[in-house]
């Protein structure tokens, strides 16, 4: 299967939303569209378990490489393995439901679904791409998406947070790019594979590390370069909320990854940096959720603590942490999306999102509670949900590094399941038990689409939570072959 | 041997009543889910049967020895090469027993259930949470993997705080199931942690590797582990300690017992499933579980004996004081349990020394039967006074005879008066810990009599002490529903028969550390003691009770300060209140909220701003005269010249 | 007789065209300012003539390069010219000063 | 002999054919505005269309003019705008009486440029640079009723006839200390005694100021405020673009020998420029002022682009200045269009334009957006390019200097994009009628914007022709 249909089918469904008329007309193309990619990412899902059960061992398939600035020795390089597919599958999933979600959006609705599936587009052109170069592009493609639909669809000071947010991920890529230069101007190449196979010399890698990794960072809200998140996510509409804190911040945590198996030399050497970065977002983040009043920072600063997870794994640079982030990565995608689409939905019928405003609203709208509580649930991490699989493998990696000390981080990062659970049951309990107030009893439930989209999420919360194994065995294959490259430098030195 | 496979259908039932009941249970089951609820249930209390029939009298013991028999296992997630979550089933002495337990209590709750939760508007959904609290409650004693016991402990976990915020709307049950979810979560951590050490030492997190590696002194494992210190104390000490801290806030032990009597604000049947028979008494279980690994640790042992043998008697003397039948009963259930915890920490691993093993189980077996009869007994009552508390009641004898028959009995157990079952369980424990520690021995005695006399207590006032009784007639004339439905009296009477009964069982034959039959024998001599202290006790509550006086009132002038404390529960919970209140929130969370606000974000606006200051300082600059211009290219061009010709050339 | 040397003549040109370049700096008056922009120019004319001569005889491109330099300088002053009087009529002055209406 | 002649110099020849041509219209019977602008754009074209055909190399007066295919592409480019200026201009002149003369003064300027380009000898050189000032000064003044345009004229004459007197005083020193003009004899002399040195900086201040780096940019954004918005987009694009590419050819083929000097001083000067070009870019409420602060912001990257001094350097820099042309004039036919219609040149003007006039909002964002370096435009190509050929000296503080501030100059494209989509108004510009001959040039350039980038054959022939040194 051609990879490049990942990013035509966004652009195809872009092209038609534009130059057609009315609401009806264009939520429907525009899900139509999201089906499409979720089909073709499930289809592919097959297709590449066909090809490693045949026993396939190369470590990108579906892999295409054309030229695309000969002079620059830029490549449109394109292939997959099993961390960026699951990333893919990710971000059809949440799509479909962000297009699910936002059925009513009157405003400019064709410019909102224009943007909600320019935003995908970028996503899976990122998730694809095995060229630096292209790589970044997509990186960037992303980020403007993102500012008009929080200044134009938002709510509160919505102007700054995507002024903000717009400026601190296009920092963020600005320090990437000079990354980039670097790598580029040492190896003569953007093409990842290749540099894996020639290697950095550890000068380089010591230089131009901090950049990428920071870079990255920002994206994926590593401390203290977060303070994007809590505004940007509060400010966002429901969708493009999802889509933030559900694709966006993935493709900071893929691209750490990816560094880090591409300057192993250097992760290693920083990797006390990262880990101290982590724990520290992990459970300040934590605690800064549980001062939150409003329903959205709540889940904006929970997901700071979460995407901690996802760093510490990767800096622990062992096999398990990364399995662990990786998955992290996917269950957080998932569950965080979620649970703004519940809020979301709460947010529309009772047009606030105050915890002291709210209550009791498992009488009023039963479904919309369960949904919120099952989001909470997975997101302190409940067995049966993906929440409590990613961290317990996040743990289980982290003790194993061989270095002591960091069974302290991890201790630290454990105690913030304590905190997660005070601040989820504190939400719980205000907005979905207790009295509820006369004026909501008399709201109704949710309507078919939101309910379809809060199944799709929960189903695929469910897969990961109750049979773990399959995105297992669908992601350890790829971290071996990242912890050869990763251990390898480590014999080495 | 997996001719025990059908096993998988005990906890597998529950779970496809909660999926039915959960999903569609609203819609089209909104009568019927008490009926399917209960007779999946009946369906596994049988099959638990069939089980326990087959591995006790046929083929579980092999040349005279129980076997640990894995019936099924499957790996679930693969961490590492050999470590691994691994879900199965392992048949064994204890999980066999467990799963009696569980699944003929579960029974009678559901049962007393159809008639207690009659009417109330989500009862499809309450049975679905029952449903899925039996699953998980089997799921945890059936597991082989030390991991695969935490996920169930987290299902137990939750789906006691579903059961406990079942009335939603009333707050004070909201903030129970928080306060019980937290807790038990803090101390999960703990247990967390412990999995953590033991399994990294271990190299494996499965139960029978583990015992089999840890337990053998020359193992490199086991010497890693013993090696390796931190504070002072080898790892197996802090993996084993962790663990049990897990086990003692599920098993509301010392300091971790304060969720417990809040989680009365639940359903009473509730109560006595969950509360009094099943889950708390995980602990227990899990400490069992691992008892070999325990027996290995001297001093986790004996960390286990102090907290359950302080607990019991803290409980005790709290439990004298409290004018809330539920919570009396609470408190009573925490300090039987510490019963059962200490009479493992004085035990050895095998053999005769193994007695206090045996004895714990034997105490928690009993002990499901009759504290849920006091518990669906004390349903019962409520459910026609409408009230919880003791001054609300009295001189129900007459008007609810079952019940009054049963609590009595039930009371009589828990006193340890032979020759009810709680007197042979209790009498067991008290031999171990005369044979191991006289502190202890001396503790338990003393915790033993005031037992009955908190117990007697309850008894009197509920079914004695006359005038309240007026009261209550002239109130039960009004709703004459009497003792409620047969659905609610059958529960009783069988508990109550079990309360006699199972004490005979010749428990030691089945049920030791080892698995090898254990000789004991009911020593008539040393049982005078606490049997006699019973009794006096007995007496004291009932001239203190039976009848209104005013002994009572000159007893708690007596105790004065003491009494008040008591009656306080000794400001524990307020000590917590305190620590989380005025110690977490404003000096930890508040200034973390403050800083990232203020400092992290206005870092960050500070760059912005100052880029903004600078532009508009320089903006003089941009002069309007075009002489300025000329005079600032002019500057240009010397700059240039003095920089590329006398400096970097 | 002894003929010039060339220093002399290039610190003539020199002082030329800072004395241009200074009156440019200060005088008020645009007319003015454009005449000492003319100084400036001569100066260079100058030192074109005076490499020319002394340096290299042989060829003429500095002659050239300063007849050029005088023409262009005519048709700049011409242009400057008219849109100075523009300016007059619009700002009523030609003060330099007072053409400060856009800045910052 | 004289027909290659005809060949190599066809453009210039075309251009000046086209003056003649509008002396008669002017001095022919009278026409309507619309027709006389309906010819000039179809010549225009033609003159653009015949640059295409064909390349030829090689030079004509004994070295004072060369071309090749390079250079003829360069040519084109400047056509191009022409073009695409002329018909942006459409509704603002339709309606102007000297539009003949207007359209004299920036033809004569252009053909100034392509002497200068193809200038094989400084006195070549200074001819088409002056030839190409004078003409804009005047034309600067070209709204004559206009206080602002006459203020801006006479800033803009002053202060080149003073930079050009720093050329000249350069130039002198560069033939006292060689005895030649001709750039191929020159750059055998070129060492770094102090004096050629000296003149050299002269000489680079010179070009420094008509590309407008700082400190020589101070003219830049007075001028292009008060001059018409037509002659503002020629100023900040064409004029720019040629000197660009005359300072680029000489720095590489003539000042060869003192490269390492060179490159320090377009560093020292690329550092100055995007730093003051932003922070003055932000306060900026005029939009034609805005754009000139953010125009000296990109030369800044330009330069750092013409640092690498290698083949991509050029090529880059060429490439940049495609994209700069259509996304720059993008902007200004959209601010020309609005200025010309309503009068109105503010940006707080444009707050809730998008509610009136979805499709010239959409026409700025993009353009904007290139301006800004975001894919998919091709102004993130365009910059990324400088940026590595700049990076080819590995100079990574540069770089990553240059990287931060394109967050800078993020925030004040933003800010126009707020105002026009996010940003309430009672009474927002009213919704206007675009001249179907404006629409068409928007067309051209958004396709411009989004083809030149993701089409790399663009880049790709670009790098053929261009040469490194």
């Amino acid at each position: 299967m051609n990879l490049s249909l990942l990013i035509l089918l966004p652009l195809l469904t872009a092209l038609l939303i534009l130059v057609s008329k009315q609401l009806a007309q264009i939520r429907v193309i525009g899900l139509v569209g999201s089906l499409a990619q979720l089909a073709a990412a499930g289809w592919l899902l097959k297709l590449y378990m066909a090809q490693r059960a045949a026993g396939n061992a190369a470590t990108h398939l579906f892999e295409s490489n054309t030229v695309w600035f000969k002079a620059l020795n830029i490549n449109y390089h394109i292939g997959i393995d099993g961390i960026s597919l699951a990333m893919i599958l990710l971000t059809s999933l949440i799509v479909v439901a962000g297009i699910l979600v936002s059925w009513t959006m009157e405003k400019l609705s064709k410019e909102y679904f224009f943007l909600l599936v320019l935003l995908s587009m970028g996503a899976y052109g990122f998730f694809i791409s095995l060229d630096l170069f292209t790589l970044f592009f997509f990186l960037e493609v992303a980020v403007i998406p993102k500012f008009l639909l929080i200044g134009i669809w938002g709510s509160g000071k919505k102007e700054n947070s995507a002024m903000k947010l717009a400026l601190m991920l296009m920092a963020g890529s600005a320090l990437v790019f000079v990354g980039l230069m670097g790598i580029y101007y040492n190896t003569h190449t953007f093409d990842m594979v290749e540099i894996g196979k020639m290697g950095i010399s550890l000068g380089v890698q010591k230089f131009f590390f901090p950049f990428v990794f920071l870079g990255f960072g920002i994206f994926a809200a590593l401390f203290p370069f977060h303070t994007w998140v809590p505004d940007g996510h509060a400010s966002a509409p429901t969708a493009a909320s999802m889509f933030l804190a559900g694709i966006s911040m993935k493709l900071g945590g893929y691209g750490c990854l990816r560094m880090a198996a591409l300057m192993p030399d250097a992760a290693h050497s920083y990797s006390w940096i990262i880990i101290l970065l982590a724990t520290i977002a992990i459970i300040y983040g934590a605690f800064a959720t549980m001062m939150q009043t409003d329903l959205k920072y709540i889940n904006a600063y929970s997901s700071i603590s979460h995407c901690g997870f996802v760093i510490l794994g990767i800096g622990m640079l062992n096999k398990t942490s990364i399995n662990g982030a990786v998955i992290q990565m996917v269950s957080h995608g998932l569950m965080t999306a979620l649970f703004f689409a519940a809020i979301g939905m709460i947010y529309s019928r009772t047009h606030t999102r105050m915890v002291a405003q709210l209550g009791g609203l498992l009488k009023a709208m039963p479904f919309i509670s369960t949904v919120f509580v099952i989001a909470g649930l997975c997101s302190l991490g409940l067995p049966g949900f993906s929440g409590f699989v990613a961290e317990m493998t996040v743990f289980m990696g982290s003790w194993q590094n061989p270095a002591g000390v960091y069974r302290i981080a991890t201790v630290i990062s454990a105690a913030s399941i304590v905190v997660t659970a005070v601040y989820i049951l504190r939400a719980t309990g205000k907005t979905i038990m207790g009295p509820i107030s006369d004026e909501h009893a008399l709201l109704g439930d949710a309507t078919w689409n939101e309910k379809l989209a809060a199944g799709l999420l929960i189903v695929g919360i469910l897969i990961i939570g109750l049979a773990p194994f399959l995105i297992n065995q669908l992601i350890m294959p790829t971290t071996d072959f990242l912890m050869i490259n990763i251990d390898k430098t480590l014999t080495l030195k | 041997m997996s001719n025990y496979l059908y096993i998988l259908w005990i906890p597998l039932l529950p779970l496809a009543t909660f999926v039915v009941l959960g999903l569609f249970g609203r819609k089209y089951f909104a009568k019927t889910a008490g009926i399917i609820g209960t007779a999946s249930l009946l369906t596994s209390t049988l099959l638990s049967f069939v089980a326990a029939k087959q591995y006790f009298f046929v083929d579980g013991k092999v040349n005279g020895v129980y076997q640990k028999i894995i019936a099924l296992k499957y790996t679930w997630l693969q961490f590492s090469p050999n470590v691994s979550i691994d879900m199965g089933i392992i048949v064994d002495p204890i999980s066999v027993m467990m799963l009696i337990v569980v699944t003929s209590v579960s029974l009678m709750v559901h049962l007393f259930s159809l008639g207690y939760m009659k009417g109330e508007e989500r009862f499809a959904t309450y049975y679905a949470f029952l449903s899925l609290f039996t699953f998980s409650m089997l799921g945890l004693i059936l597991s082989v993997n030390i991991f695969q016991v935490y996920m169930f402990w987290e299902l137990v976990g939750v789906s006691s705080f579903l059961l406990i915020g079942y009335y939603f709307n009333k707050p004070s049950a909201v903030a129970a199931s928080k306060k019980a979810f937290i807790v038990t979560r803090f101390a999960d951590l703990g247990f967390l942690i412990g999995i953590l050490i033991i399994g990294f030492y271990g190299g494996t997190l499965d139960i029978g590797l583990l015992i089999e590696k840890f337990t053998s002194v020359q193992s490199p494992e086991f010497i890693s582990i013993t090696t390796a210190s931190f504070l002072g104390a080898s790892m197996l000490t802090w993996g084993l300690v962790l663990i049990f801290m897990g086990g003692a806030g599920k098993s509301a032990m010392f300091p971790l017992h304060i969720w417990l009597p809040d989680a009365m604000e639940g359903p009473t049947p509730v109560s006595a499933l969950i509360h009094a028979a099943t889950m708390v008494v995980a602990g227990v279980y899990l400490v069992a579980r691992l008892f070999p690994l325990f027996s290995m640790d001297e001093a986790a042992l004996t960390i286990v004996t102090y907290v359950g043998a302080f607990s019991a008697l803290l409980a005790a003397v709290i439990a004298c004081t409290q004018t809330d039948i539920k919570r009396v009963l609470a408190y009573s259930t925490m300090s039987q349990i510490g019963y059962m915890m200490f009479a493992l920490g004085v035990s050895k691993n095998g053999g005769e020394s193994g007695l206090g093993f045996m004895a714990s189980m034997f105490h928690l077996f009993t002990h499901a039967f009759f504290k849920s009869l006091l518990f669906l007994g004390a349903g019962s009552v409520i459910h026609m006074v409408h009230s919880n508390e003791m001054k609300d009641m009295g001189g129900l004898r007459k008007l609810m005879p079952i019940t009054h028959a049963a609590f009595l009995i039930a009371c009589l157990a828990i006193a340890g008066i032979p020759p009810f079952a709680g007197f042979f369980s209790k009498e067991e424990i008290l031999t171990a810990a005369f044979h191991e520690n006289k502190l202890i021995y001396g503790v338990a005695l003393f915790t033993a009599a005031l037992t009955s006399f908190y117990m007697f207590r309850l008894y009197f006032t509920i079914f004695w002490s006359k005038e309240a009784a007026a009261k209550t007639h002239h109130h039960d004339a009004h709703n004459d529903h009497g003792e409620g439905t047969w659905t609610m009296k059958l529960p009783l009477l069988i508990l109550a028969a079990c309360a006699v009964g199972v004490g005979f069982i010749p428990f030691s034959q089945f049920i030791t550390s080892d698995g090898a039959a254990l000789e004991t024998h009911v020593d008539m001599v040393f049982s005078i003691a606490p049997v006699a202290l019973s009794i006096i006790a007995i007496l004291l509550s009932a001239s203190f009770y039976k009848s209104h006086n005013s002994k009572s009132d000159k007893a708690v002038a007596f105790f004065g300060g003491f009494y008040k404390a008591a009656y306080k529960k000794f400001y524990v919970d307020e000590l917590y209140l305190f620590i989380t209140k005025k110690i977490v929130f404003p000096f930890i969370g508040q200034p973390i909220a403050w800083a990232d606000r203020n400092i992290v974000d206005g870092f960050m606006l500070l760059l912005a701003n100052t880029t903004a200051k600078i532009s508009t300082a320089i903006k003089g600059f941009q002069s309007g005269k075009v002489q300025n211009y000329a005079l600032y290219f002019f500057g240009g061009v010397l700059a240039l010249s003095v920089l590329f010709i006398y400096i970097w050339k | 007789m002894n003929e010039i040397p060339l220093t002399h003549i290039l610190f003539v040109s020199t002082a030329l065209f800072f004395i241009g370049m200074y009156g440019l700096f200060t005088r008020r008056n645009i007319i003015t300012m454009l005449m000492s922009i003319e100084l400036m120019l001569n100066s260079v004319n100058i030192n074109f003539v005076a490499f020319n001569k002394y340096l290299f005889p042989d060829k003429l491109d500095g002659l050239f390069f300063s007849l050029f330099i005088i023409t262009i300088a005519a048709a700049e002053a011409a242009v400057a010219i008219a849109i100075i009087i523009n300016l007059y009529r619009s700002h009523q002055s030609i003060d330099v000063d007072d053409a400060t209406e856009m800045k910052f | 002999m004289s027909s290659t002649i005809f060949i190599l110099l066809r453009q210039e020849l075309l251009l000046s054919l086209l003056i003649f041509l509008l002396l008669f219209i002017k001095i022919g019977k009278e026409r309507s505005n619309e027709s006389i602008l309906n010819i000039i754009n179809v010549l225009l074209f033609i003159n653009l269309a015949a640059g295409l055909f064909g390349s030829s190399e090689g030079g004509a007066f004994n070295g004072m003019f060369t071309t090749n295919a390079f250079i003829v592409l360069e040519k084109n480019i400047l056509n191009l705008a022409m073009l695409l200026i002329s018909m942006q201009s459409y509704a603002w002149l339709k309606s102007h009486k000297q539009l003949a003369e207007f359209y004299l003064l920036l033809f004569t300027s252009l053909l100034g440029m392509f002497f200068m380009i193809s200038s094989g000898n400084l006195l070549m050189f200074y001819l088409g640079l002056e030839m190409s000032t004078i003409p804009l000064a005047a034309a600067a003044n070209f709204d004559l009723a206009k206080r602002k345009s006459s203020e801006a004229a006479m800033k803009l004459i002053i202060s080149s006839a003073f930079s050009s007197g720093i050329l000249l005083m350069g130039i002198s020193f560069l033939y006292g200390t060689s005895g030649t003009l001709s750039f191929d004899i020159l750059t055998a002399h070129i060492s770094n005694n102090p004096m050629q040195l000296f003149g050299f900086l002269l000489l680079v201040s010179g070009f420094a100021f008509k590309i407008s780096a700082v400190p020589f940019h101070l003219w830049t954004a007075d001028v292009y405020e008060g001059s018409p918005v037509a002659v503002t987009a020629f100023l900040s694009v064409v004029s720019k673009a040629a000197v660009l590419f005359t300072f680029t050819s000489i720095l590489y083929k003539v000042f060869t020998p003192i490269a390492t000097v060179w490159y320090g001083v377009l560093v020292v000067l690329s550092v100055a420029t995007i730093l003051i070009g932003n922070l003055f870019a932000l306060r900026q409420d005029n939009f034609k002022r805005f754009l000139a602060f953010s125009s000296i912001a990109q030369v800044g990257f330009i330069l750092i682009g013409i640092s690498g001094s290698s083949q991509t350097g050029s090529a880059s820099l060429v490439y940049f200045v495609l994209i700069y042309v259509f996304s720059n004039l993008a902007a200004f036919g959209v601010v020309s269009v609005v200025s010309a219609l309503t009068g109105k040149e503010n940006i707080s003007d444009f707050k809730g334009f998008y509610k009136t006039n979805p499709f010239l909002s959409w026409v700025l964002t993009i353009a904007l957006f290139s301006l800004a370096g975001v894919p998919p435009t091709a102004g993130f190509f365009g910059k990324l390019f400088l940026m590595m050929a700049g990076a080819a000296k590995e100079n990574y503080g540069l770089i990553t200097f240059a990287a931060l501030n394109m967050v800078i100059s993020f925030y004040y494209y933003l800010k126009v994009v707020k105002a026009v989509f996010m940003d309430e108004n009672e009474q927002p510009i009213q919704k206007l009628s675009i001249p179907v001959i404006t629409k068409f040039a928007m067309y051209i350039c958004i396709a411009g914007i989004i083809i030149t980038g993701l089409a790399s054959m663009v880049y790709d022939y670009i790098y053929s022709l261009s040469i490194g040194m």
